[in-house]
């Protein structure tokens, strides 16, 4: 019952996904590694930050709103040469106010799409892409593969200035993409999108990543959104970076600052299609040689891709308020997963428990009631039981995203 | 014993004549009594503007055809067309003294006349230049002035190394020039009338005779022009070079 | 009248006819860019057209022909004679109607691609905060447009204080009435008063060079907050 | 643990939830009645809506991008006189093509937040509120206490073109709320904003709502937002209304159509507060006489409101994913609500199976994996147990939203 | 020659001059626009101010000031001659020149206020998407200030036609050179031509406004694509 089955623009999305998947073990390219060390001073808030950041595939960016996510962005693309401080790109200087020396924006190699979109005005749909794919030589990308990607094709001859709000966030993106930069930054570039657009357009933008392996920075308010597309999470507060980490670790640490819905993050590997129970088998590799594999179910991924899928890495979130806890084997119930695991962390909170506990050492997170933690009497390292249903573990495009529903 | 004066009296004067005019009625009788305003444009200018109502007393022309046609049209108070001043014009360079009208015998650079079509001193100058032979030679050479103002100053700013300008702009501005002899041209005959719609007839008329005065025509002389008076008589202060034939 | 005091009244006059000239443009001149700029037509661009004709003749022609129309015994001219009971030829007035339509392009056009440039967008919102017409107008278009409203007042103003051909003719340079600076400077150049003119000249310059930086002073205080980090 | 207690703006939202509740009864006017009946055509697309709402409170309009909510949206504010037909609100005819009747968007005192905000760029954030509140008589509102509301008080003296693109967006609705109209329309407002401003944002606005007795529509992207904010629901698709009800009834025939993460959307009253338990106890009511009350916990609600919420309805959403089902009575499990119910429909899915479940006369839905129907041999009429975590209960305020996190 | 030839030589003469002045001006103007429009300097209203300048001198007293300059035995005239080999006053160039100082706030105001009220957004948006200054300004700036375009050219072009006091002053009226039309549509009324001035008038009048209107025309494409709902 995936979405992108029952979308009628199923067919562009299996083209890409058909040459190059979602999941597919990534040919990873070097890492590019942005050093930043500036600051940039607005009447009301200082950006100040000093940071290197190694982009290999795509770099999240998570920051409330006026934090300085869109000013970081800028910096990094050469519209701020008010920036004092230094920025470099894989060792070539960018900027540096010290020296005066400065690279223009256009020179830099690196594309931006804006938080608002944009698009030129005087130029229809088709020429706001042609524009983009005009000035770059690599043309690794066709504009009509990418009309049709972005499902602009029918608008294509549209004056932009009538397009949706949805629709010009699609324009903006698909335009920079023909530009093929060498990195690329995208400033909340779907948040006018509805629900199954957009994952199908986050789907499209991870496959193109790898396609042409062109890291990008990725700017969104939506964690589940950071956690299918990125791989590595910086966190933007006041100014200031203040957390830079693997997208899994980077959530977990979100979790006991207590800054979301805590959840578990975690990469599982794919190990069987099971059609006849509608489910499908992950295995959490044991990490001690001397502990077993788990399994994991999660309700069967999309049929046309699925066996090729088979031993790839598959980002899940399960949010901690759908893992439950139970000190026996639990049994009658329609919960499939159930992992015996050992309590490491109990973090009593006002209204409910926060509990880590330790699985094949990976770490998961339960929310339960201050209720239920006073019954079973829960103390660390007891040995229990996690359950959780399959519905409840998330991967962004194989299983509905339930965020934002 | 004079009416007392409720608008000013305004005398339309012809640009090149402006400046004389000043001199002269700096020494009208009781000028402090009367309120004269001088109004000075390009003589077509003033002869429309009169046409379609302008409020001027006395028209001093540049020329007689306009007073003419003004009388024609029965704009003016009959018999006050008079000819108050003839204008002469003169060979006249800035960069250098001039030897005599033989200088533009084998001329061939730009020089610079009024409107012959338009302006009467251009006209005089065409006139001198064809009875002269020099015409054929240098029209196609000609810069030509709106008026004869404009051609005095292209010549005087360097511009143009000759010019035939008027000989009152000369006289002035005490610049040496070669005053061409007033047989080489039609007479250009400068005529005064009284507007019509005038309702200062009489102190219009009063300043009309003032300029006809004897000693003003004597003053005009010095001024560059020929008195009303001199039109057959051989010029005076010659300083043409009357061999140039 | 000595000629200092002459020069004085005329540039009286000048102000006069330059500030009267201004103020009739922009409220002349403000609603008919608006509708040229907004109206969907095919004759637009015939109207657009005419309003820049008067830049094509040269003054004195045109002044001519206006002349014509002004003499009390043309159409116009009787008109405004039976509704004024004055002369409209050689008056205040006619000087101040030449050079409106002289001057209208220069406030029209840039007016005009101002409103054109605005869009909607800003005008939309105004409506749904309760802003009719008029308030919208002044309220929204007039402070985003200031700019283009600033050039052209200056360009209006100094057209005005600078024109000669039509004033000349339809005036007919009456002092203090319809004798302005440039009529004046002309004189002095016509009547060898060569220093008076160099005098007048560069009082008239270094006068409008201060009052235009300050009307352009005022023209920039929005801009300045933008923030202009890609040039061009 | 809620956000609001944690942030440091919640002084301000507070003052208002002091004065009127999120939840709190609303006394309610009369509701608006919007008759349309237009056709809008354009180049790909053709808007044809013939439908009345009655507006209450806030209606949400979901849909994908492209289909025409901003359009729908347009009309209704007095911005597009092409439209052909009809539109009247209150029996006043706005518009109508046939009688070349057309009341100006000034004069109908309606509201709009434009999706693109259309801040007045020559005003600073201030001026821009004082541009709404200058035009209106009513004044309820006064600039300071929305600029309070809204947080912007540290930006008032900001040059608008400087914002954030979330700062954009609260300006851009407190400059709304300030014109005080008859119906205010919301265009996406919040798509910029983080999650925690975002639910601060929708809990004032609602608070105000109530409070001005102003009838709002309001589109959004994310149903968990709508179901929050609204009491009914119109969806738009491809330029039609196809649908019209109560918030959860809509909700929950969007599940059926497969359209959404199936879940439950209910009403409940709060009964009590279990501080030592860290949880609030709110009751279904049976509907028939002969069954009894039956019980659901969620973690406990913020402390210093509660005990005025006693009584109140809360609307609740619990995603069939986090709802299980069992044939015993569950025990042993940090599971604390579990309720029993019987199957009234089982619609298998390709991956999975939603049970559609009774529990006194609500309807549950909980989605399970195939293996799990199949192994629990579930058949229509079944009497079992249905559980679910007191985490699992989402109210937008008042427990931590899930959604978009 | 007839009277139609030579106004027909004249006519020649003055589109040659205004095409010219034109191009000369677009290109000129456009930088200084630019410059104008980008630059935050105190000094910037000094020099728009500057600009406009030569709008508050009549053009008679403009051109007096300009033989001066040209005479060859100025300095700015010595130099054109040493570097020409030809004499700058009363040739075709130095109508050109004149022209173009004159007519150079008609077109730098314009473009001035488009640039500005543009501003930086679709230049940054050009910019990352690889295309450099010159890139941005023929793909960007250029189309989307389309319109101030066509009016900075319009009234370049028209002003130049109907400039008459510094063509004539600085021009001397030389038939195939400098003689323009404007000039001889005013010999035309001095030498009570009527009927061949009103035959000159009403034929660049009519020449004009099909010349305008087809400009106008060109302006108006991208204007037709707007929604314009919220009229004021
Ligand atoms: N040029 C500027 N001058 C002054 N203040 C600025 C400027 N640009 C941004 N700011 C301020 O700096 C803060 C950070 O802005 P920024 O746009 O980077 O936020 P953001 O993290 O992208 O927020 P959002 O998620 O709402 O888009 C905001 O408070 C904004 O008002
Ligand atoms: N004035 C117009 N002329 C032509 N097409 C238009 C016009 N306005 C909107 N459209 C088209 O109509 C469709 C609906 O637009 P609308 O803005 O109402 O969508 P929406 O539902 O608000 O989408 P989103 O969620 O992306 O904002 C879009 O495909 C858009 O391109
Ligand atoms: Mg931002
Ligand atoms: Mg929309």
């Amino acid at each position: 019952m995936s979405r992108i089955d029952n979308s009628n623009n199923s067919s562009a999305i299996r083209n890409i996904s058909d040459e190059q998947l979602a999941v597919a073990q990534p040919k990873r390219a070097a890492p590019s590694t942005l050093a930043l060390a500036f600051k940039l001073a607005f009447s009301h808030l200082e950006i100040s930050i000093k940071q290197n950041i190694s982009i290999s595939a795509i770099t999240g960016i998570y920051g409330d709103s006026g934090s300085g996510k869109s000013s970081l962005l800028r910096v990094i693309a050469g519209l701020e040469p008010r920036a004092k401080g230094q920025v470099s790109l894989n060792g070539t200087v960018l900027q540096d106010s010290d020296n005066k020396a400065f690279i223009k924006a256009e020179k830099r190699q690196i594309g931006l799409v804006f938080q608002d979109s944009r698009l030129f005005p005087h130029l229809s749909v088709y020429q706001n892409l042609a524009y983009g794919a005009k000035r770059q030589t690599n043309r690794q990308l066709t504009i009509e593969k990418v009309l049709a990607l972005t499902q602009l094709n029918q608008l294509q001859h549209q004056n932009v200035t009538l397009l949706s709000g949805g629709e010009k966030q699609r324009v903006s993106i698909a335009r920079a993409l023909l530009a093929e930069p060498k990195l690329l930054l995208l400033d909340e570039p779907f948040s006018a999108l509805d629900k199954s657009t957009k994952s199908q357009m986050l789907t499209i933008l991870k496959a193109i990543q790898q396609q042409l392996q062109l890291p990008m920075l990725y700017v969104s308010h939506s964690l589940s959104e950071l956690q299918y597309i990125a791989d590595q999470l910086v966190v933007v507060s006041a100014g200031k970076i203040t957390q830079v980490a693997p997208i899994h670790q980077a959530i977990h640490q979100l979790n006991s600052r207590g800054e979301t819905s805590p959840k578990t993050s975690l990469s599982l590997t794919i190990a069987e299609h099971l059609p006849d129970y509608g489910l499908t088998r992950l295995t959490l590799p044991a990490k001690k040689s001397t502990s077993k594999n788990h399994n994991i179910y999660l309700p069967i991924l999309e049929q046309s891709n699925s066996q090729r899928l088979i031993s790839q890495q598959l980002p899940c979130i399960i949010y901690a308020r759908d893992i439950s806890i139970s000190k026996t084997k639990p049994e009658h119930s329609s919960i499939v997963n159930h992992l015996p695991a050992s309590i490491s962390v109990i973090q009593y909170n006002k209204t409910n428990a926060l509990v880590t506990l330790k699985a094949n050492e990976q770490e998961f997170y339960a929310q339960i009631s201050l209720w239920s933690a006073k019954r079973m009497a829960l103390t660390t390292e007891s040995k229990v039981y996690i359950q959780f249903k399959a519905n409840a573990v998330h991967s962004y495009y194989f299983t509905e995203p339930t965020a934002n529903a | 014993d004079k009416p007392k004066q409720t608008k000013p009296l305004r005398i339309a004067v012809a640009a090149n004549f402006a400046p004389a005019l000043k001199i002269l009625l700096a020494n009208l009788p009781n000028k402090d009594a009367i309120n004269v305003q001088m109004i000075s444009a390009a003589t077509g200018t003033l002869y429309l503007q009169i046409k379609h109502g302008a409020p001027f007393d006395l028209f001093l022309s540049a020329d007689s055809m306009r007073p003419e046609l003004l009388e024609q049209e029965k704009l003016i108070i009959a018999d006050s067309r008079k000819t108050y001043a003839y204008g002469q014009i003169a060979l006249w360079s800035a960069t250098r003294a001039l030897s005599g009208l033989s200088e533009l015998n084998h001329y061939s650079g730009k020089l610079a006349i009024a409107n012959p079509d338009t302006a009467p001193y251009g006209k005089a100058a065409q006139q001198a230049l064809t009875k002269l032979s020099l015409w054929p030679q240098v029209q196609n050479n000609l810069i030509t002035g709106m008026n004869i103002n404009q051609t005095f100053q292209q010549v005087r700013s360097q511009a143009v190394p000759f010019g035939i300008v008027a000989y009152s702009q000369l006289a002035m501005n005490k610049y040496q020039g070669i005053i061409i002899p007033p047989e080489y041209y039609q007479p250009i005959s400068q005529q005064l009338v009284i507007i019509k719609s005038s309702q200062q007839v009489k102190l219009a008329q009063q300043i009309s005779d003032f300029i006809l005065q004897e000693d003003n025509q004597e003053k005009l002389v010095q001024l560059g022009y020929l008195p009303i008076k001199s039109i057959p008589l051989i010029e005076k202060n010659n300083q043409v070079n009357t061999q140039y034939d | 009248m000595t000629d200092i005091s002459a020069d004085l009244l005329a540039l009286i006059t000048t102000l006069k006819m330059a500030a009267v000239t201004t103020v009739i443009l922009l409220i002349i001149g403000t609603p008919m860019a608006w509708y040229l700029a907004k109206w969907q037509s095919r004759f637009k661009v015939f109207f657009e057209a005419v309003v820049a004709l008067p830049l094509v003749l040269p003054p004195t022609v045109l002044g001519f022909y206006l002349l014509l129309a002004f003499s009390p015994t043309s159409l116009p001219g009787q008109l405004w004679q039976s509704a004024t009971g004055s002369q409209l030829a050689f008056s205040f007035s006619a000087i101040v109607i030449g050079s409106v339509l002289y001057s209208l392009p220069f406030v029209v056009q840039p007016l005009q691609k101002a409103f054109e440039q605005l869009g909607d967008h800003h005008l939309e919102a105004a409506a749904m905060l309760g802003a009719g017409p008029i308030d919208r107008f002044f309220s929204v278009v007039l402070p985003l447009t200031k700019a283009s409203f600033i050039t052209a007042t200056a360009l209006g103003f100094a057209h005005t204080v600078g024109e000669f051909g039509v004033v000349l003719m339809i005036g007919g340079n009456i002092p203090g009435e319809t004798r302005v600076l440039s009529i004046a400077l002309f004189d002095h150049v016509e009547a060898f008063n060569y220093a008076n003119a160099h005098l007048l000249s560069a009082g008239l310059l270094i006068a409008s060079l201060i009052l235009l930086s300050l009307v352009y002073l005022l023209g920039n205080n929005f801009n300045k907050k933008q923030q202009g980090t890609v040039k061009l």
